[in-house]
C-alpha cells in the first residue's frame, strides 16, 4: 500500500538527512548532558538528596532538551521549499505526521539513553548493583514520556516554525501540556529510581506505563488528525 | 485547440469527446482581506500548452498552488482530469507534476537519493528508465551522486524538473522556471518543454518572458488583479507593456 | 424559525441538567427555580435576545445575587464560618470557565470545517472570556483556601491544579494568537490549538486525580430551610454568571468582529490610495 | 445601537439598586472577613472593567468604520469597488 511505502522512506531518509548533519541528536545530547552536570552539584553526593532530587533531574533533562530537538524538526524541510513538494504528493498529511514524530522520537530515544547513561555516571545509580532490576521500567516509562510530550509537539513544531521567535512560542505552548505528564512521570519515581520503603506514597510503574501509553495514543491520534488541517495552506 | 475559457456549465466531455485536462470555474481565492482571485473561469484540453503572463501580485502563482493542490479555493470549482481538486485530491495529484519556486530538493541528499526519495512517495520502486535518460539528457549523470548543495543554480533548476517529471505525469505545472538563468540555461530548460510537448504532455507555465513564452505555448493567458484579462498576444504584449510602466510608479496590482 | 430550533437546544440541555446526581437530590423549589433560571440563561446566550438588554440583565442578575448574599444567605457555616460565602462567586465562575473552554473547542472545530472568519473570532473572544472566568475561580479559591485551610494553595489537590493548567494553556493560547499577524493563518492555527486544548482538559482531570489526594470540600454541610436557600442562591448565581459571561463574550466577538471589518477597510483604503 | 445611551442606562441602573437596598431595614451588617469582602469586589471590578474597556474600544473602532466609510464613499462615488466572493463572508 502507498501509505506505509511512504511512511517508512519519508523515516529511512530522514534519518539519512539526520545522520549527514548529526545536529539535532548532537544538541539535544550536549543540553540534557550539561542539565545533569549542573545537577549534579546542587546534590553533591549526598545519599538522601539523590534519592529525592535525582530523578527530578532526570526527566527535566529530558524534557527540556527534547524541545530542542522539536524545534529543528520541520527545518530541513523547509530548507529549500521541500514542504511544499511532500504536502503536493499523493500521500496523506498525517502518514507525513507520523513519518517525522517517529523519526523525532527516535532522536529523543538516543538522547534519552545518553542521559540516563549520564545519570548513572553523575547520581552513581547502581545499575549494575542494587537496583540493576530497574533498567526495564526506566526505559519503557522514559520512551513512553518521550512519545507523549513528541506527539503535540510535532504539531506544535510545525505552526511554529515558520512564526518570528517560534521556538519560545512552541515551549509556551507545549510545557502546560505536559505538566500533568510530569506528574504522573514524578510520582512513580520512587519505584523506579530509589527502594520504596522510603517513599511516603508512589505509584507502581505499571500504572504510570498505563497513564502515558493512554495519553500518548490519544495525542496521536488527535493530532493525526489535525496535522492536515496546519500544513494545508 | 485555444483554450476557451467557457464558464458553461461545462460537460464531462469537451466535443473532441475526452476529458478536458484542466476545467476551471468561477475560481475564488482570499488571503485574508486581499482578493487574489475574482472568479476565474478556464478550460485546457489535453497536450495543450499553456502560457501565464501578469504583472506581480496578478494572482498568477496562486492560480498554480490551487491547480496543484497546494492551496484550497475559497470558492469556485477546479477539476483536473475530471477529478474535484478539493474532495480527491489524491488521486489528482498522481498524474500532476509541479515546479515551484524553490527547489524542493533536499540539500544533503544527493540527486539520486533525492529522486528515489520523490518516487517512494508517488509509490514507485526505482527510478524510471524515462527519467535515466533525461538526466542523460540535462548532462547530470556524472553529479549526480553528489550533495545537491554543491550543484549551480542551473544544475539545481534541471534537477527540479526531473524531479517533478519522476512519475510521468499527464500534466505539468511549472512556476516561472526561465527566472535568474543565463540564456544557454533558459535555452535548455525551453528544449526540455519542446520536447515534453511533443510526448503529448499537457503543460501550464507561469512567465515574465513574453516572447519565449508566446513561442513555446499553444496558447495565452494574462492575468491582472485576479482576473482573466487577455488571450490573444497582442493584447498580453501591451497589457503587459503598461503593467510594466505602472510597475515603475510602483502600483501595487 | 431559527430561534424556535434554539429554544428547543435550550430545553433539551436543561432536561439533562436534571438527570446529573447532585441535581436530584435538590428540594422541589429549588430545581424548578433554578432550571428555570438556566433555561433563561440558555435563551439569552443564543442569541434570541439584543445584545444591550442581554448585557443590562445579566449585571442586574449578577448585583441581585450579591444583595441575595449580602442578606439572605445564612452567615455562618458549621465548619468554615463566613469564609465559605466566597463560594458563591467561586462556584459559578468554575463551572462557567470549565463550559467556556469546551465551548471553544467545538467552536474552533467548526471554524475548521467552515473555513469561515467569524467563527474564529467567536471561539477566541469565548476563550478570552473563559481565562478571565478562569482567573477569577483561581483568586477566589486562593482566598477562600487562605480563611478554610490556612494555606492559600495545596499542590497535591486535584482541582487546583487541573484549573491552574488550564489557566497556562489558554494563556499560552492568547499569547499564540499575538505572534501571528496573517488573519487567515491565525484562525486556521488557533482552532488547531483550541481543539487540542479542548481534548487536554478531561485527560489533565482523569491524569492527575490517579494520582493527588483529595482535600476539596464535597458538599457544604448544612441543614432545614438553610440547605433551601443555599441551593438556592448558588444556582441562581449559576444562572446569573453564565448570563452575564455569555452577555461578555457576544460583546467581545462584536468588538473583534469590528477590528477586522476595520482593518480590512483601512488595507483596502491604503490600497486604493498609493 | 447608541452605546452611550447604554452605558447611563446601566449607571442608572445600579444606582437604582443601591438605593433600593438602602431603603430596605438595615439588617445587621455581616462582619464579613476582610479577604472575602475584598475578593467580591475583586470579581465585580474586573468584570465591569472588561465591560467598559470593551464597550469603549468597540465605540471607538465603531466611529473609525464610519469614518473610513465616509471618505471611502467620497473618493469612490461608483457603488462598492470590490465586490465579494459568492460565499458570504463573517
Amino acid at each position: 500500500m502507498n501509505g506505509w511505502r511512504a511512511f517508512f522512506s519519508l523515516i529511512r531518509w530522514d534519518l539519512a538527512v539526520e545522520f549527514r548533519r548529526r545536529e539535532t541528536t548532537l544538541n539535544m545530547c550536549l543540553f540534557a548532558v550539561l542539565l545533569l552536570f549542573i545537577g549534579s552539584y546542587t546534590v553533591s553526593q549526598k545519599t538522601e538528596l539523590i534519592d529525592t532530587f535525582g530523578p527530578i533531574y532526570y526527566w527535566i533533562a529530558i524534557i527540556f532538551s527534547g524541545t530542542v530537538g522539536l524545534s529543528r524538526a520541520f527545518l530541513p524541510e523547509r530548507e529549500n521549499g521541500a514542504m511544499a513538494a511532500i504536502v503536493t504528493a499523493p500521500i496523506d498529511a498525517g502518514v507525513y505526521y507520523l513519518a517525522k514524530m517517529m523519526a523525532v522520537w527516535l532522536y529523543v530515544l538516543v538522547m534519552s539513553f545518553m542521559v540516563l547513561a549520564a545519570y548513572v555516571v553523575l547520581f552513581d545509580f547502581e545499575i549494575y548493583g542494587q537496583y540493576s532490576d530497574r533498567i526495564l521500567p526506566i526505559t519503557v516509562v522514559t520512551a513512553l514520556f518521550c512519545l507523549v510530550y513528541v506527539a503535540p509537539g510535532v504539531l506544535l513544531s510545525a505552526m511554529t516554525v515558520g512564526l518570528k521567535g517560534g521556538e519560545v512560542i512552541l515551549r509556551i505552548l507545549l510545557f502546560p501540556l505536559m505538566i500533568p505528564v510530569i506528574i504522573v512521570v514524578l510520582s512513580a519515581n520512587p519505584r523506579l529510581f530509589t527502594d520504596p520503603e522510603l517513599a511516603v506514597t508512589y505509584t507502581s510503574p505499571e500504572t504510570a506505563m498505563a497513564t502515558l501509553g493512554a495519553l500518548a495514543a490519544i495525542y496521536v491520534c488527535a493530532c493525526y488528525l489535525l496535522f492536515p488541517k496546519v500544513v494545508e495552506e | 485547440m485555444s483554450a476557451a475559457p467557457s464558464p458553461s456549465s461545462a460537460p464531462e466531455e469537451n466535443h473532441s469527446g475526452e476529458v478536458p485536462a484542466i476545467e476551471v470555474e468561477n475560481l475564488w481565492k482570499k488571503y485574508g482581506f486581499r482578493l487574489a482571485l475574482r472568479g476565474v473561469s478556464l478550460r485546457v484540453s489535453k497536450g495543450d500548452c499553456l502560457a501565464v503572463f501578469g504583472a506581480n501580485g496578478a494572482g498568477k502563482s496562486t492560480l498554480l498552488k490551487i491547480l496543484s493542490s497546494r492551496t484550497l479555493p475559497t470558492s469556485g470549482k477546479a477539476m483536473v482530469f475530471g477529478k474535484d481538486l478539493v474532495k480527491h485530491k489524491l488521486e489528482a495529484r498522481t498524474q500532476m507534476g509541479v515546479v515551484f519556486h524553490e527547489s524542493a530538493l533536499r540539500a544533503d541528499l544527493s540527486l539520486n537519493e533525492n529522486l528515489k526519495f520523490y518516487s517512494s512517495l508517488y509509490g514507485l520502486g526505482g527510478m524510471s528508465e524515462a527519467t535515466r535518460q533525461l538526466i542523460e539528457t540535462l548532462g547530470l549523470q556524472d553529479r549526480s551522486n553528489e550533495p545537491v548543495r554543491n550543484f549551480s543554480r542551473g544544475m539545481i533548476q534541471r534537477a527540479t524538473l526531473i524531479r517533478s517529471l519522476l512519475h510521468d505525469p499527464q500534466l505539468w505545472l511549472l512556476d516561472e522556471p526561465f527566472t535568474g538563468l543565463d540564456p544557454k540555461g533558459r535555452e535548455l530548460i525551453a528544449q526540455v518543454i519542446r520536447s515534453q510537448r511533443e510526448q503529448g504532455r499537457t503543460i501550464i507555465f507561469i512567465t515574465h518572458d513574453l516572447d519565449l513564452g508566446l513561442e513555446l505555448s499553444s496558447s495565452a493567458i494574462a492575468l491582472k488583479d485576479g482576473e482573466l484579462a487577455a488571450q490573444e498576444s497582442e493584447s498580453i504584449r501591451e497589457l503587459l507593456l503598461e503593467a510594466s510602466s505602472t510597475e515603475g510608479g510602483s502600483k501595487r496590482a | 424559525m431559527k430561534d424556535a430550533f434554539k429554544i428547543l437546544v435550550a430545553t433539551v440541555l436543561v432536561a439533562a441538567l436534571y438527570m446529573l446526581p447532585g441535581f436530584e437530590s435538590l428540594g422541589a423549589r429549588t430545581k424548578w427555580l433554578s432550571g428555570a433560571g438556566i433555561f433563561i440563561a440558555l435563551c439569552f446566550t443564543l442569541k434570541s435576545i439584543p445584545l444591550g438588554v442581554h448585557l443590562i440583565v445579566g449585571w442586574a442578575l449578577v448585583i441581585e445575587t450579591l444583595r441575595q448574599v449580602c442578606h439572605d444567605v445564612p452567615m455562618k457555616e458549621i465548619m468554615l464560618g463566613e469564609s465559605y460565602l466566597i463560594f458563591y462567586f467561586h462556584f459559578p465562575s468554575a463551572i462557567t470557565c470549565l463550559a467556556m473552554f469546551l465551548m471553544a473547542g467545538g467552536i474552533s472545530f467548526w471554524q475548521l470545517k467552515t473555513n469561515d472568519l467569524k467563527w474564529d473570532q467567536s471561539a477566541a473572544a469565548c476563550i478570552e472570556l473563559a481565562v478571565i472566568a478562569c482567573s477569577i475561580t483561581l483568586l477566589t479559591g486562593m482566598t477562600w483556601a487562605q480563611a478554610a485551610w490556612g494555606r492559600p494553595w495545596i499542590w497535591s489537590d486535584p482541582r487546583l491544579l487541573t484549573v491552574a493548567i488550564m489557566w497556562f494553556t489558554y494563556m499560552a493560547y492568547l499569547m499564540f494568537r499575538m505572534a501571528i499577524d496573517d488573519p487567515v493563518k491565525r484562525a486556521r492555527f488557533s482552532s488547531v490549538l483550541g481543539i487540542l486544548f479542548a481534548i487536554n482538559v478531561p485527560l489533565v482531570w482523569y491524569a492527575i486525580r490517579l494520582f493527588g489526594e483529595e482535600s476539596h470540600p464535597m458538599e457544604l454541610t448544612m441543614e432545614g430551610t438553610q440547605k433551601e436557600i443555599m441551593t438556592y442562591t448558588r444556582w441562581y448565581g449559576a444562572g446569573a454568571f453564565f448570563i452575564l459571561y455569555m452577555a461578555l463574550w457576544r460583546l467581545r466577538a462584536s468588538s473583534m468582529r469590528a477590528d477586522a471589518k476595520c482593518d480590512q477597510l483601512e488595507d483596502a483604503f491604503m490600497r486604493q490610495k498609493i | 445601537m447608541n452605546f452611550d445611551i447604554l452605558l447611563n442606562t446601566l449607571v442608572q441602573g445600579s444606582m437604582l439598586l443601591a438605593q433600593a437596598e438602602s431603603q430596605t431595614p438595615a439588617q445587621p451588617e455581616p462582619d464579613f472577613r476582610g479577604h472575602v469582602w475584598l475578593a467580591y469586589g475583586f470579581v465585580i471590578a474586573l468584570l465591569a472593567l472588561f465591560t467598559l474597556f470593551v464597550l469603549f474600544k468597540l465605540g471607538k473602532t465603531q466611529q473609525r468604520i464610519d469614518h473610513l466609510t465616509d471618505r471611502f464613499e467620497k473618493t469612490h462615488p461608483s457603488p462598492g469597488s470590490g465586490s465579494n466572493p459568492p460565499v458570504s463572508e463573517g
